[in-house]
């Protein structure tokens, strides 16, 4: 019989293996199902390469897409690391996007640029973050737990989007079209290249990962948030107040969550709709286990799953593979990475 | 002349009714040496304009798809590669000088079928169900309407939108609910309405597409809607090298051969053909004209 | 015209309430038991999904209907098999993983749709599961078309929701499940094996799951779309907690919710489009919370839900 | 001899990672008999018993119940061979009913009923045959703790158990249901049932055994016949030197420290009235669930007086908070040290400054510091002698006599003006219990007013300067130490303090 036993100690090599084991273990299952597919594998790979990084536009779609991705999966981290289980990233996400929108639109905000946006990305935020409190209000207040009603949630979201875009919020110039009233152009992110999609919504991101890795290793706040995710009552006897500490940590989890969203209206749309996000909030959960919950490693994740999605989208339409197989090959390398990584903790024993 | 390269963005799977009109006269264009036809499917909003840019870069000269959901993105990727064409059914207008637009207009051919199914309800209720209230399923559905009353003032109608233009369980459901609620003849904007009209026996019409060989028993008349004359024109255009950022939809019309009515002449009334032809005639005439209207029908 | 009351008083309304609570009946049945194991499976969403690709495809080959929803349920059960195998001897965290297994059916059921299926102008069908007219009780006015003129499939949904509610409450297989789930160290104090029936408990409800999918292209509909299981899933995640982990209840909020759907697409041809049907659709979920809000004071979630059973060690 | 030998436990060997928890042990089991497994924290008593039972696989070593070797690994084949298991921490589904847990996993798995109405007469006559008074229909979870192990012990007896194992069973119990339980036992050996119990507490063993195995290291190091032996040896074969608990010296009282005055906490405590002087030991005692936890909690900071008035050095309290109590110069130990007073997946030296991580001695600007924070576990771990781990590894991996060491030592190192020390001992074994208890008259000696609550009458005996009683929320008046006997604590216990004076 097959035993497992935990490590007290995971060496860095293999904390370090685990992943890289993981993708090519998907990488490799992947290979398969092009081969059923019929197309030659080594030259799928190689096409995804070059999709994903083979030109100008290749490198900036794949980074355009990394920017919401490192977003939702900071957020996942975030909560994850408390051990607040926040799976509703992608109606945060819809729901920073649309009061983004509202308030960036012609009869939103009249502020000068340089304000305008900062205060655009904050109201995405702080939407954000509000659907997350609900949730954590019903656990502390009445222990409901968080995994099902953000879950939930989400799908209140959406229908909360679409019945504004539907509703109040309806370009009446889209021709019926449900979409909400495109933001001014004064409210869109600079491009980082031109004539590309790439703004600067991935150094926001970015920079957001560098800020949220340092407060968790180094401040008393980052001290705090861990050993209440750990063992809240002891955290409590320690004097952390559980309250303060879940509602920061839901605020900072929703509060990403929204940016990404108000982040890709202003960077990219222009504009809400219900298909905005195609799982952007569910991949961020994907991606911070894909980091194994650490900011920086989020940075990574987020680069590989949209390398994945946007290589692999190229590639299907190169060889005539079916597009899906962005999302097996993604869906992949998130089941071996969860089991690389909990074997990493254990050791196997007969 | 050399052949002209095309692709095709689709945001649905192409078994989509209206996507499958765009593949299917793109296809026939490839077949007949016109262009060379490339294509994806079930492009989500956040890949189509990557779609665009890819293809556009890839040297195509014609790019046929839909701007829907990334109108802005859209017209943004045109006015960044000039060089390339962009054909795009659109609710806006067109934009430069490369991005033309067209709207689906087989209302004339909804009006006829409506001609023919008026005299064939028993209740004197009609049923539609739409996907959400845009104007081009507005005025289809309107368009119907109009047709029966033009037979029958005293007609009355259902419509139920299912919000969403894909899940044809949930059009069947609404058709099943229009039913229960009297209809007994179903303009089905959506696939999955004649489901429901098979189930409980009673008659329906399709849209777009030609759904009698799928319903053989149930619908006796389609609103047949062509893409192939507005590609032909945006390929004469940009073969020509001549301004292609212009608004394509009138080349849905009957008399170019856009949109016309096919129906089973075992299963209509006999006596509601030839109105319903002379109408025909008079549109293709320009003698008359389907009223457009575009507000949500109630 | 009807009224808005009157919608009620049609027999329709109610047969399409079963017709559309059928999916969400095996699929809440099925979470329900792996939950009551202590096993959340939000993998369902994807489940269902590679079940209505699978059942399908089965028939369009040329299979039987049956045996469509048997490969179906197998199907399921192999998903289950690997949720299982992750969650439960790995201890993988619950939601993270079904997460996973959802991307991962969902896809890999598009990708292997799209591989069998050249893709062709309108989408090939089946002959679906007819509606059987229950001898002599489909002669009954009104209940005779609202109940017993449904497909096989739906009386099977009931029938399972019946016999699920007296194996977790009578039998012992049940409270061996109920055990596992409250307390699996108890379990295996008492000479149960927790792993397995953990394992059994997710296997079989997800092959449930998968069934509830496959209605949707053998009766339901007659063909399988990409993206046409529409969140159903997620609403039997809800639908366990509303009904507060029992099968009975399960099947109520089931049909409670396919009335509210059924009701929305009726009473927009009364009221036209004064409510938006967005409201409705919200219903359920927020009914589902507000359910979470009332039972967490009474404590009738499984006590081990979602914790990770490891033999010896502590 | 002529009684059977009903058990046999052959060389059992069993490692976890580096550490050997079991060593070559062999045993013997005869019926009738009751037999006492004594051992240090971690000398490897659960892990033997969790082996024996097939929780554990062991590495090396076989079982033989009544003549017939056991599969490994199988609880199940454990109790068809009629044996039966007590755990230390209980193994019950709360939200079940008594008769559910009884019953659960006795018939096969693919049986279509559950015989209930058989199994409730024979609960009820088991019931009554050993004195285990139950009620199979009420919910586990509403049970009080000695109900629960009565649940417990039935379901062995149901299952037909001839031999039963109990892990540490009086180590929640109060001193009045372990006289019951041991009583049951027995009875229960009487009847032929043969049993095994492990304690830490030694006057028990030497009371209820009839012989006593004692391991260290994982090893079998001695076996003695309880009428043979004494206390001394016994804990100095568990320690392998000899322990002796160290006295308390009388000493004269200062100032007052803390004063509680007519306090009410919700309906749970109700006109409390205590004061603890500087240099003296206040023990509160009292049967479990009769308010002492919210009295803890209340001390430490965690919960806050419906009614009347907490003084801190004849002022009256701020606002309560762990941190705002901390910061007044109260140490506090908290009841169960792995649920309150250890995140078992930080380091040590995190664990350590966690209560005083907002001082500016370890943080500055939000920002922790920590090169401070690990001087100071570094300075803990070897004042108090802390072995197991170095302020850098979990603090998981520290038994729980060193995990309860650091604890002390982190309140203790800042010299509190208060000690509030709920239950330190519980659950430690004698060498533990003498170090644990030295430090805390050590900062007795140094005029720390110490409040102590306990319900282990020897600790506060041993500790205690006055001693009050808590029953039923109400607390009695004080009573000084010496006129405190046994009996007299009873009643007091009792809340008959009237009659007790
Ligand atoms: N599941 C486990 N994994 C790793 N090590 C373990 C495990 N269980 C026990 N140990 C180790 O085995 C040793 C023996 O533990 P065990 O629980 O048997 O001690 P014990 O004698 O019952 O102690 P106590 O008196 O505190 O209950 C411990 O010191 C511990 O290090
Ligand atoms: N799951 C585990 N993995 C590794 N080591 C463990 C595990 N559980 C316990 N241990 C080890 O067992 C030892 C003793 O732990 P144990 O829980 O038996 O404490 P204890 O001495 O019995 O204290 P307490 O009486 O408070 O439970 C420690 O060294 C601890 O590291
Ligand atoms: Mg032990
Ligand atoms: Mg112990």
């Amino acid at each position: 019989m097959i035993r497992f036993e935990r490590r007290t100690h995971v060496p860095f090599g293999l904390r370090l293996a685990a992943p890289i084991a993981a993708v090519l273990v998907a990488l490799a299952f992947a290979g398969i199902l092009i081969a059923i597919a019929g197309a030659p594998v080594l030259e799928a790979y190689r096409r995804m390469l070059i999709g994903a990084f083979g030109s100008r536009l290749a490198i900036t779609e794949t980074l355009t897409r990394t920017a919401p991705l490192i977003l939702t999966g900071l957020a996942a981290a975030v909560a994850f690391r408390a051990r607040l289980w926040n799976i509703g990233a992608e109606g945060q996400f819809l729901v920073g996007a649309l009061a983004a929108a509202a308030l960036g639109s012609q009869h939103g905000l009249h502020l000068p640029p340089v304000l305008l946006i900062p205060a655009l990305m904050l109201a995405g935020a702080v939407a954000g973050a509000l659907l997350l409190l609900g949730p954590l209000a019903l656990r502390l207040r009445f222990g409901v737990d968080e995994v099902v009603t953000t879950l939930l949630l989400n799908f209140v979201a959406l229908l909360f989007v679409s019945m504004m875009i539907e509703g109040a919020l309806k370009d009446p110039l889209a021709f019926g079209w449900p979409q909400s009233v495109p933001v001014v152009a004064d409210a869109m992110l600079p491009k980082l290249v031109a004539r590309t999609r790439l703004h600067v919504g991935l150094l926001v991101a970015i920079g957001l990962a560098v800020v949220i890795a340092l407060v968790q290793a180094r401040t008393v706040f980052g001290m705090e948030s861990r050993a209440a995710g750990l063992n809240p009552a002891a955290a409590r006897f320690a004097g952390v107040s559980l309250t303060g500490v879940l509602v920061k940590v839901a605020c900072i989890s929703g509060g990403l969550a929204g940016l990404a969203g108000a982040i890709e209206v202003l960077g990219v749309k222009a504009y809400v709709t219900t298909d905005l996000s195609p799982g952007f909030g569910y991949t961020g959960i994907v991606v911070a286990m894909l980091a194994a919950l650490n900011p920086i490693g989020v940075v990574f994740a987020a680069l590989f799953v949209a390398t994945m999605f946007v290589g692999a989208d190229s590639m299907s339409r190169a060889l005539g593979v079916p597009s899906f197989i962005a999302d097996v090959i993604v869906a992949m390398s998130l089941l071996a990475m969860l089991v690389a990584l909990s074997l990493a903790n254990y050791r196997i024993r007969r | 002349a050399e052949k002209l390269k095309v692709a095709g963005i689709h945001a649905s799977p192409v078994e989509n009714a209206w996507n499958s009109r765009l593949h299917e006269a793109l296809q026939a264009a490839a077949k007949d040496g016109v262009i060379e036809y490339t294509f994806s499917e079930g492009v989500s909003g956040t890949d189509y304009p990557r779609a665009m840019r890819e293809y556009a870069e890839a040297g195509n000269k014609l790019i046929v798809g839909e701007s829907y959901a990334v109108e802005t993105e859209a017209r943004q990727v045109a006015a960044d590669y000039p060089g390339t064409a962009f054909l795009m059914g659109s609710s806006g207008g067109p934009a430069g000088d490369n991005f033309g637009t067209f709207g689906t207009w087989n209302h004339e051919a909804a009006y006829l079928a409506g001609m023919l199914a008026a005299p064939m309800s028993k209740t004197g209720t009609f049923g539609a169900v739409g996907a959400i209230p845009i104007p081009e399923v507005n005025i289809l559905i309107n368009a119907f309407r109009s047709g029966v009353k033009e037979v029958r003032p005293d007609a009355k109608f259902l419509v139920g939108f299912i919000g969403t233009f894909f899940d044809p369980p949930k059009a069947r459901e609404s058709g099943l609910a229009q039913i229960d609620a009297g209809a007994d003849i179903l303009f089905g904007e959506r696939i999955g309405t004649a489901d429901a009209a098979k189930e409980k026996g009673i008659k329906s019409v399709g849209s777009l597409i030609d759904y009698t060989p799928r319903y053989p028993e149930t619908v006796f008349a389609n609103a047949m809607w062509y893409f192939r004359p507005i590609l032909d024109a945006a390929i004469k255009d940009t073969q020509a090298g001549a301004k292609t950022g212009k608004d394509y939809s009138p080349f849905s019309y009957m008399k170019e051969g856009g949109n016309d009515i096919v129906f089973t002449e075992s299963m209509v009334i006999k006596d509601s053909v030839p109105a319903m032809e002379a109408k025909r005639k008079a549109i293709k005439d320009g003698t008359f004209t389907v009223p457009v209207d575009p507000a949500e029908p109630t | 015209m009807m009224d808005a009351l009157d919608i009620f008083a049609s027999a329709g309304l109610w047969a399409a309430v079963l017709r559309i609570a059928t999916p969400l009946i095996f699929g809440t049945l099925g979470a329900l038991i792996s939950e009551r194991a202590g096993v959340l499976n939000l993998g369902i969403e994807g489940i269902m999904t590679f079940g209505a690709m699978i059942g399908w495809m089965t028939v369009y080959h040329g299979g039987d209907l049956w045996l469509g929803l048997a490969v179906a349920a197998l199907s399921g059960a192999v998903f289950g098999l690997l949720h299982a195998a992750l969650t439960v001897p790995l201890g993988l965290s619950q939601h993270v993983t079904g997460l996973g297994i959802t991307l991962f059916a969902s896809s890999l059921s598009y990708f292997i749709f799209r591989l069998a299926i050249p893709v062709s102008g309108s989408p090939p069908t089946i002959v679906p599961f007819q509606v059987i007219k229950i001898p002599v009780l489909s002669d009954l006015p009104f209940l005779g078309e609202a109940v017993f003129s449904q497909t096989a499939p739906t009386y099977l949904a009931i029938a399972l929701a019946l016999v699920i509610a007296y194996a977790l409450a009578r039998t012992p297989l049940g409270l061996a499940i109920r055990i596992v789930g409250e307390n699996p160290h108890a379990a295996e104090a008492q000479g149960i094996d927790p792993i397995r029936v953990r394992i059994g408990a997710v296997v079989f409800g997800s092959a449930l799951m998968a069934m509830g999918g496959a209605f949707l292209t053998l009766a339901a509909f007659n063909s399988f779309f990409p993206t046409m299981v529409q969140g159903r899933g997620w609403v039997c995640i809800a639908l366990v907690v509303f009904a507060s982990w029992r099968p009975e209840r399960a099947l109520g909020g089931a049909l409670l919710f396919a009335l509210f759907d059924a009701y929305q697409l009726r009473l927009q041809h009364v009221v036209g489009k004064a409510i938006p049907y967005q409201l409705f659709l919200m219903i359920p979920y927020i009914m589902s919370i507000l359910a979470l809000l009332v039972m967490a004071r009474r404590a009738r979630v499984p006590q081990a839900l979602m914790q990770p059973f490891r033999r010896g060690e502590r | 001899m002529n009684v059977p030998v009903v058990l046999r436990l052959e060389g059992i060997t069993k490692r976890f990672g580096a550490l050997t928890a079991n060593d070559d042990i062999t045993l013997e089991l005869r019926q009738g008999e009751l037999l006492a497994l004594l051992g240090e924290n971690g000398a490897g008593k659960t892990t033997l018993m969790n082996i024996l039972f097939g929780h554990y696989t062991a590495d090396a070593g076989r079982v033989i119940a009544f003549s017939r070797e056991l599969p490994p690994g199988k609880p199940r084949a454990a109790i068809e061979a009629g044996i039966g298991m007590v755990h230390q921490h209980f193994a019950l589904a709360a939200n079940l009913t008594v008769l559910e847990n009884v019953i659960a996993g006795t018939r096969p798995l693919g049986a279509l009923g559950l015989g209930s109405a058989a199994a409730r007469t024979r609960l009820a006559a088991l019931s009554a045959k050993f004195g285990l008074a139950v009620h199979p229909d009420a919910r586990v979870g509403d049970l009080s703790v000695g109900e629960r192990q009565r649940v417990e012990i039935l379901k062995s007896l149901y299952r037909d158990a001839k031999v039963l194992i109990l892990d540490e069973p009086t180590a929640v119990l109060t001193h009045q249901e372990a006289e019951q339980l041991y009583r049951t036992l027995r009875g229960m050996a009487e009847l032929g049932l043969s049993i095994i119990f492990i304690s830490h507490k030694l006057h028990e063993v030497l009371a209820a055994a009839d012989r006593v195995t004692v391991l260290r290291g994982g090893k079998v190091v001695a076996e003695r016949r309880a009428s043979e032996t004494t206390k001394d040896e016994l804990a100095e074969l568990m320690v392998g030197r000899r322990v002796a608990r160290p006295h308390r010296e009388s000493q004269a009282p200062g100032a007052i420290a803390l004063r509680a005055s007519g306090i009410d906490v919700g309906t749970t405590l109700k006109a409390i009235d205590f004061e603890v002087r500087a240099g003296e030991t206040l023990g509160i005692i009292g049967v479990s669930g009769n308010g002492q936890h919210t009295l803890v909690r209340l001390v430490s900071g965690l919960e806050r007086p419906t009614a009347g008035q907490l003084e801190l050095y004849g002022a009256p309290a701020p606002r309560p908070s762990p941190r705002g109590f901390v910061a007044a110069g109260i140490g506090r130990i908290p009841e169960d040290r792995h649920a309150d007073g250890a995140v078992g997946e930080m380091a040590v030296w995190e664990n350590a400054v966690l209560e005083r991580v907002r001082e500016p001695r370890f943080s500055a600007g939000g920002l922790v510091r920590r090169a401070a924070g690990r001087a100071f576990a570094r300075e803990i771990i070897e004042r108090f002698d802390v072995r197991g781990g170095s302020e850098d590894s979990p603090i998981r991996l520290l038994s729980g006599g060193n995990m309860q060491k650091l604890i002390l030592g982190r309140n203790l190192a800042e010299s509190p003006r208060i000690l509030i020390a709920a239950q330190p001992t519980r659950g430690l074994d004698e060498g533990a219990v003498a170090a644990v208890h030295g430090e805390i008259l050590a900062a007795r000696r140094a005029g720390t007013a110490v409040l102590l609550i306990s319900e282990d009458l020897d600790e506060i005996l041993a500790l205690a300067d006055r001693v009050q009683a808590i029953v039923k929320g109400r607390l009695s008046p004080a009573i000084p130490v010496e006129q405190a006997d046994p009996r007299r604590l009873g009643l007091m216990m009792a809340g008959s303090w009237e009659d007790a004076a």
